[in-house]
């Protein structure tokens, strides 16, 4: 299926861009008119994708993070959150509830967040290469004043 | 700032307010640790009424400031969760560590 | 001189991403610590600039609109707009107050807008290739909550 | 929906909100002059003090309504232009038109 709207996005990965970066794609999922939840729960999601590619992917460096949003038809939305860093050794550990390698302040719930707040998610990753995520939702139906043209 | 912090009865109370990522998470925990590292608060009241957007690193900074009174030798509490907060809070279990106050139980 | 921070976007030249457009630049600038009447400003210029690259730019085709924005040290920041669509001809005429290739509802204003309410713009164009519009603002000068990690 | 369409003592009065881009103008246009063309108003009244925020698109709405109603044989005017608007109110030149309308002048 092909997407009715796509955006690309690319920035530092520095902290101060997380608001930044979860704003811009709340403002590019607008025009499916979402509910306040709906809203919140993308928000949320990309929020931990974010900052998982800043705190881990990048750790101590700073590179470039990538997203990648569409929307489809059936008001089906895909968000991909990519960064070219570590990358993770053991995937299905990692996204155990309450598993950190950062310790200290991260409460290991990112990827729990990311589960149950979107309605799919799927994480690539490599060693050294880097990790893909992509989160998909499908906004409850409605009359949606989503214009085509 | 994301936080303002006062003293009532011994308390320490931290206003949290706006939305807190792990970017704004670490000034806040600097701000409240060195107030409470400090006073030796015998507790330490969260008060999110004021926040308006919070990841999993809000839970983080719960955990952490749980761990510091402990050290301490006092107590965390969490009050005033506003409901669009209470799925991420539920979701993380922090309820168990007994550290979530609602109105009417004060 | 560096950038201390940079993002670039990418989306299809529909109507519908104008909002999304001009939001995401602002939560980009947001880090600055704008004044309201700033932030109208730079999202005013943006509207457009977006615009024109999807009204004259591409006209009745969907392209590509390219956005790369920056922040500098002392308040400096940079927004260039990018399409790869029919081009201008004759740059300084189409800079002219109330000049409009499009009449009807074009009221001619777009760059008259964005020159006023930036304090840079630089227009590179080339027919059948495409405009680069390159707007330039300085925030007043105060005490910048910006953080540089 | 941008605009909300009212009759009052004759007047055909659109009360715009939002954000005025070139996007939303198409449709806040379509609505007026549908309704305009059906009921040939002696005036037109766009009242802005709703509108959050507005480029040159605006301007372009403005000045298609003054043609339209010139083609009428009506009047437009344009009121409730709130602060943060008259910028790009006054760079545009509209005022020369005649359509502004200042609380206190009506
Ligand atoms: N983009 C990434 N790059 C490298 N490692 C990652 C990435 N995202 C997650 N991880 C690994 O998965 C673990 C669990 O992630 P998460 O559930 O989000 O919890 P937290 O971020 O609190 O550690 C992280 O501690 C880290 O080891
Ligand atoms: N990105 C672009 N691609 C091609 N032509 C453009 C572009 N931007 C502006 N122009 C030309 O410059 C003219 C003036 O632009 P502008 O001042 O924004 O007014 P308006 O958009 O109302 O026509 C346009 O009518 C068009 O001919």
């Amino acid at each position: 299926m092909k997407p009715v709207n796509e955006m690309q996005l690319s920035f530092d990965s520095k902290s101060n861009n997380e608001s930044f970066a979860r704003s811009a794609v709340a403002s590019f999922i607008l025009q499916l008119d979402p509910t306040i939840g709906e809203m919140a729960d993308i928000k949320t999601a990309v929020s931990e994708a974010v900052t998982n590619a800043i705190v881990h992917g990048y750790r101590d460096t700073i590179g470039t993070i990538y997203i990648k949003s569409q929307i489809f038809e059936n008001g089906k939305i895909t968000i991909q959150i990519k960064d070219k860093g570590v990358g993770i050794e053991d995937v299905p550990k990692a996204m155990e509830p309450m598993f950190t390698t950062a310790g200290g302040e991260r409460a290991g719930l990112g990827f729990a967040v990311m589960q149950s707040f979107m309605d799919n998610i799927r994480v690539v990753s490599k060693q050294d290469k880097g990790t893909t995520v992509t989160l998909t939702k499908y906004l409850i139906p409605r009359v949606l004043s989503y214009d085509k043209r | 700032m994301n936080v303002q912090i006062t003293s009532a009865d011994g308390a320490l109370i931290a206003l949290l307010s706006g939305e807190i990522d792990h970017h704004t998470a670490r000034e806040i925990r600097k701000e409240i640790d060195s107030q409470a590292e400090k006073l030796h608060p015998p507790v330490l009241k969260l008060d999110f009424s004021q926040v308006q957007f919070m990841d999993s690193s809000g839970i983080g900074l719960i955990m952490g400031r749980f761990r510091l009174m402990q050290l301490l030798g006092g107590m965390l509490l969490v009050i005033n969760v506003p409901p669009h907060l209470e799925r991420i809070i539920s979701l993380s279990g922090v309820g168990a560590l007994g550290v979530l106050q609602y109105k009417g139980k004060e």
